[in-house]
């Protein structure tokens, strides 16, 4: 057992702080124009790209890094820490539809595909859920029925991102309806300018679109664009949740750390009757606990992913983690409206001038709260997740 | 001793249950909150000319000449409906003027009773910075004020002053911008020297009946979230069976009926000792806010959860109870501030 | 609404008070001897009955006091607030075996039982659940076949109070074992002195013998002492379930909210390093809150026989108010403990003299804490109250 | 960087772990606890033989030459069987009597190490009333400690000084009546100007071992908590299912695993910065101290609950785990005071 690094490791990490730390963009755009957001993470990741940093957890036979997993875990670090941008619009090839065509992809659609992906050429987005399967995803009802060439897709699907400026999607379809639920479905590579499809925005409760519904209306879809066997879908899904395996996790963690600091930071220049608000000592206990469960939120990480570097397997103490961390993230930004009392209600940074120069993320708190209902229900409820270490970790009866 | 309601209170609660069915249903309210506050002139109006603001008013001032307890069921039917609007501080206002002689303050009564005035409630500490009252002249900083900007008069409570501003006065800067809860919008308010007037009322008196109806709001909002999520959890299903039938979901659910019965409880027994002028009357009005805050606050978090992805849309109303919660919890003291007052007691027994 | 007594309430409370006070036996003895108990508690209710207070509950023509719902709350809040000792071990011939008489016994059972009851000459004792029907209760096996005038009982019970020195039973057996779990069940008085009945004690957490239980080997029991119908005994159960249709519960209330003010007290003597536990503001918080909650349960508990009283029926809420109880405790017991941090750990009082001088109960906390843990595991799990409050009282699918 | 066990520290923890389950299985654990203390003698011989009580001593002084990780491991593997005997204190002693010169501390240190010695563990604030230390002389009034009434030595921390005191000397008074925990009994301890060998170790630097081996030792039985739920409520059925099948059942045995883990890692984390002397290790020691106090206490209760009526009996072996959890939050620092320790570092940062 060890907490240290390797001086290898360590040269790699000096190596990436320094790159994120020189190139990192810093112009984040203000705007929530997608077009806009677009181009600013296909240039970010063109920089990445060009000098190597691309697919840190990607194959080098495929342009990407093919770092190990502990330099994954020190990338994902470094790249917190230093605030560095999250390709938002990326994610999806990034980290699901690309890392699904290395792991089941034809030879064609991965030439077609990769390189594209990795350079930010292309925006792909997903479809999985839909409105009556979002829990029960394997119980997704989209139909798909070959006809010559084609498969032609008829269905709705629910919670995709950017779908309104993707090319492409990685889209599941019922191609059995005879068959078990899990056995019936296929993956599917669906071009979004496809004839049939429309797009509505969905408003999250922030009052932003941070999703769409798609609808598809008899849409072929060659099938060649057929990802593994077909009614082989759920597997070929399945094969690619974990492909980071953990690793990308730990940016979540120091972001959530940070927030936590934040926190801090706030109760400390909150003043309440009796002084500041960390100086109330239940708050600052309030505080230091979420600041002691988000370091063991760290050391869990950690060792979930020494567990997979050891093995090789995927460690099933992930949804342990994912839960653990949802639920935190919640408690925190609840806290943080507490303490604002009052303050938090009028989000106009204007009004609030003469306070936010002592505290540049106040006004962030809201949308922070706002956004951290959605952390136990996304991916998976809190519900599900519980059902998962219950039955999958545990053992327990179904 | 009867914590229920007698027929003709019954029979009150109803007509405004579904006056506000009608007139304030969910779909106005949602209207409102995004961007078209004339919605709610009419059933303002409206809800003057049936003595809504007037509840506890002796009828020969012109009130209904009921009391505090149907000003309860008044407001858990306006948390039920999350009705928007300056009800509190109207309602309050109306109390002040109650006892007011003179020809003005009795027009000024007239117009808040029937709805013709619309009262924003400042709640000020004696002593908080750059607050100050000067022969009939008020100064107040860049204050939080809930429904300032829609509103014709400003009830300033201040130690144990009450006073009224006109928001028409000269040296009263109201802004207001972007809000969080969009059914009780906030503004920034500063007076500078404002012409205010002394009414002849007891500001502790007016905070002991703004909590307690306030509480009733809260309680009413939060037996609302055990319905939708009910409902919901009834119809919606996953797995092949309704999700209302999983323990998780159905567990979470009678936490919120258990909360939802706490507070009612509270806010029932706090309300009838204020009422009474029960001695204990301050604890228990602590009592009802910490556990009607709980409860607002919780349901409206765990209906969002029971609602599932729905419940993080715009569309679904769940995060108007959300952030109308955060707005309970910041006004007439958070659950730390009522914690604090309990634990004095405790000490000092 | 109101909650002012009428003035004619206000004297009955007056005068239980004042009888009360005067009359209330301060000798609680010492000993876990039951024979003991036994004594006292007969003493104390031959006194209670020759006043005219035994079944406070009970209909006049029984005996009983015959007292309004509001009267009772008056009686049970009085009796709490003046720590008068409940007779423990006639608890269930006074609260569970008489009622049942009363709503389903023939004349000839109600003759021979409830005057003895009421007196205190009998003890009952109560066979309900068993090893494997515990939380599903009506899913009891302790079969009964009719063997002329008799029953024959054979099976095993759990979880019995006082059996060791009852008199009687109040035994459910399952006579139908073909008809629906419901269905088959029959309500009998079981003499315990009858032959095949052999009892064990159950020592529980605390180290005590709170338990026992009981194994029937071909018990014979007269068929006449069948209280209702034959195969009707999960309604008889049932009908009397709620007999004091939530006025007892004041009871409680009172000693939890006395248990409050115990834990204030305890943590005004308790030193910290900065000073006394209750100046530290997170613990005088979580005091306050739970006295805060303690104060709610009665409103609680006011408001559900206000219900009752107006109604005539049982209020739905009683299963909120039990859950709500039962949590509410165990947080006030585990709250203690923190407090006491290592002075809980020795049970001496002699080695904790000096401290105890200055805080009489400060011994008790270690049972009570453990005695808390009963309260969401008896009479119907936590898991089994949220079931009920689901399904029942907002009517969600089973 | 690696937090899981090598080969060697898993083959070793596996060998605790059989050396425990054959010699302290929980019937010989309940018999020690019921009134038959001699029952652990043999053990702890037999545990002095296989150098338990030395793994980190440098084997150049009779240890085992491992290092404060394998201690962590037996600590786990010792809440795990959740084992009377003061180990904590004799490990202690030997890390303090590690450095010992001189025939007799040299001497001492082989009886601690063989066994031969049992040595409770006395924390005592500097400037706690009552306490005094005085030439070679130390007082101390009326200290609750655990396992005293069976120890040959107590290790007393004094700020930063570490003392041995015979618990056979002249003016030890060591009083045992009615425990709580009974798998770890305290007695009331009083020493009056006792002859107290000063050792040539920093009490501050065995807290910190301390802490890390109590934590390991409530992570073990904080895992052990979920495996004796899950089995149970794999096979304990009602309404014709296993209880884990119910969700309410389920999702209490998730969220302890979930605890169990989180303080695991944690654990596992100080206790390598502690070996490797990291700056920040104070703060991650008081990190798992909080974790592991709440999983062990909130585990323990979960457990009783998921037993039903049987974990309220004393048959069922739920109850000794809450009550050695209300031991191990009572040593060492209470969550409070680690919470108040990570929040003053807050306050600085």
């Amino acid at each position: 057992m060890d907490i240290r690094f390797t001086p290898a490791e360590e040269r790699f990490r000096a190596e990436a702080r320094a790159w994120i730390e020189a190139n990192k963009p810093t112009d984040l755009p203000d705007s929530r124009d997608l077009a806009v957001r677009r181009d600013f993470d296909v240039a970010w990741q063109r920089k990445l790209h060009d000098a190597g940093w691309a697919g840190i957890s990607w194959p080098k036979e495929y342009g990407g890094r093919g770092a190990t997993l502990i330099e994954q875990l020190i990338w994902f670090e470094e790249f917190a820490r230093a605030d560095a941008p999250e390709p938002a619009t990326l994610f999806v090839g990034l980290n699901h539809g690309g890392p699904t065509l290395i792991a089941c992809g034809t030879d064609e659609q991965k030439a077609e595909h990769l390189p594209r992906i990795l350079r930010g050429d292309t925006v792909w987005c997903q479809g999985f859920s839909e409105p009556n399967a979002g829990s029960d995803l394997a119980g997704l009802q989209t139909r798909a029925v070959f006809d010559g060439d084609d498969l032609v897709v008829t269905g709705q699907k629910i919670w995709t991102s950017f779908a309104n400026i993707a090319e492409w999607q990685e889209l599941l379809v019922r191609t059995d309806p005879e068959a078990p639920k899990h056995k019936g479905i296929t993956w599917v590579i669906c071009p979004m300018d496809a004839k049939g499809i429309e797009i509505r925005p969905i408003r999250t409760m922030s009052g932003h679109d941070e999703f769409c519904e798609v609808f598809y209306d008899e849409v072929r879809i060659p099938r060649r664009n057929v990802v593994g066997r077909i009614n082989d879908g759920w597997r070929v899904a399945m094969s690619t949740l974990s492909f980071e395996r953990g690793t990308a996790f730990l940016a979540h963690q120091v972001r959530l750390c940070r927030m936590v600091e934040d926190l801090a930071s706030l109760a400390r220049v909150t003043p309440l009757a009796t002084g500041a608000a960390l100086d109330d000592v239940e708050i600052a206990r309030r505080i230091a606990r979420l600041r002691a469960e988000v370091e063991a939120l760290r050391s869990m990480t950690y060792r979930s992913v020494s567990k997979t570097a050891r093995t090789g397997v995927p460690s099933a103490e992930a949804s342990i983690i994912r839960l653990f961390f949802s639920e935190l993230q919640q408690r925190v930004a609840a806290l943080a409206t507490e303490i604002l009392g009052v303050d938090l209600l009028d989000l106009d940074p204007a009004g609030s001038r003469g306070r936010s120069d002592a505290d540049p993320v106040r006004g962030e708190w809201a949308w922070r709260f706002l956004a951290a209902f959605s952390s136990t229900i996304a991916a998976g409820s809190k519900d599900i997740q519980r059902n998962i270490i219950g039955e999958r970790v545990l053992g327990l009866p179904r | 001793m009867d914590l229920t309601p007698t027929a003709e209170q019954e029979a009150i609660q109803a007509s405004i249950r579904s006056f506000l069915e009608s007139e304030l249903p969910m779909s106005r309210v949602r209207a409102i909150a995004e961007g078209a506050p004339q919605e709610l002139e009419a059933p303002w109006r409206r809800a003057g000319e049936l003595g809504f603001f007037g509840l506890a008013v002796p009828s020969q001032h012109g009130g209904t000449g009921y009391s505090v307890i149907e000003e309860m069921l008044l407001f858990e039917e306006l948390g039920r409906a999350l009705a928007p609007g300056p009800w509190l501080g109207t309602v309050l206002a109306a109390h002040a003027l109650a006892k007011a002689k003179g020809d003005r303050e009795a027009a000024r009564r007239a117009d808040v009773q029937a709805g013709r005035s619309r009262v924003a409630l400042i709640d000020v500490e004696e002593g908080a910075s750059g607050s100050e009252a000067k022969d009939d002249r008020f100064t107040l900083r860049d204050l939080v004020v809930a429904d300032a900007a829609r509103a014709e008069l400003l009830l300033v409570l201040h130690g144990d002053a009450v006073r009224l501003v006109e928001t028409s006065a000269a040296g009263v800067g109201i802004s207001s911008g972007q809000v969080f809860d969009a059914t009780r919008p906030v503004a920034r308010v500063s007076l500078e020297a404002v012409p205010a007037e002394r009414l002849p009322a007891s500001a502790h008196a007016l905070r002991r009946i703004g909590t307690a109806l306030s509480c009733a709001e809260a309680v009413g909002a939060s037996a609302r979230l055990v319905e939708l999520s009910v409902a919901y959890a009834s119809v919606r299903e996953q797995f092949g069976r309704p999700i209302g039938s999983f323990q998780a979901v159905k567990h979470r659910c009678a936490d919120m009926s258990v909360r939802a019965e706490a507070a009612r409880a509270a806010t029932i027994y706090a309300t009838l000792s204020l009422r009474d002028e029960s001695d204990d009357r301050d604890f228990q009005l602590s009592v009802a806010k910490v556990l009607a805050a709980d409860a607002f606050v919780q349901n409206a978090a765990d209906n969002v959860q029971n609602h599932g992805g729905m419940g993080y849309t715009w569309e679904c109303d769940a995060h108007f109870f959300v952030k109308r919660a955060r707005s309970f919890e910041a006004i007439l003291g958070s659950s730390r501030r009522h914690l604090d007052a309990i634990a004095a007691r405790l000490r000092g027994a």
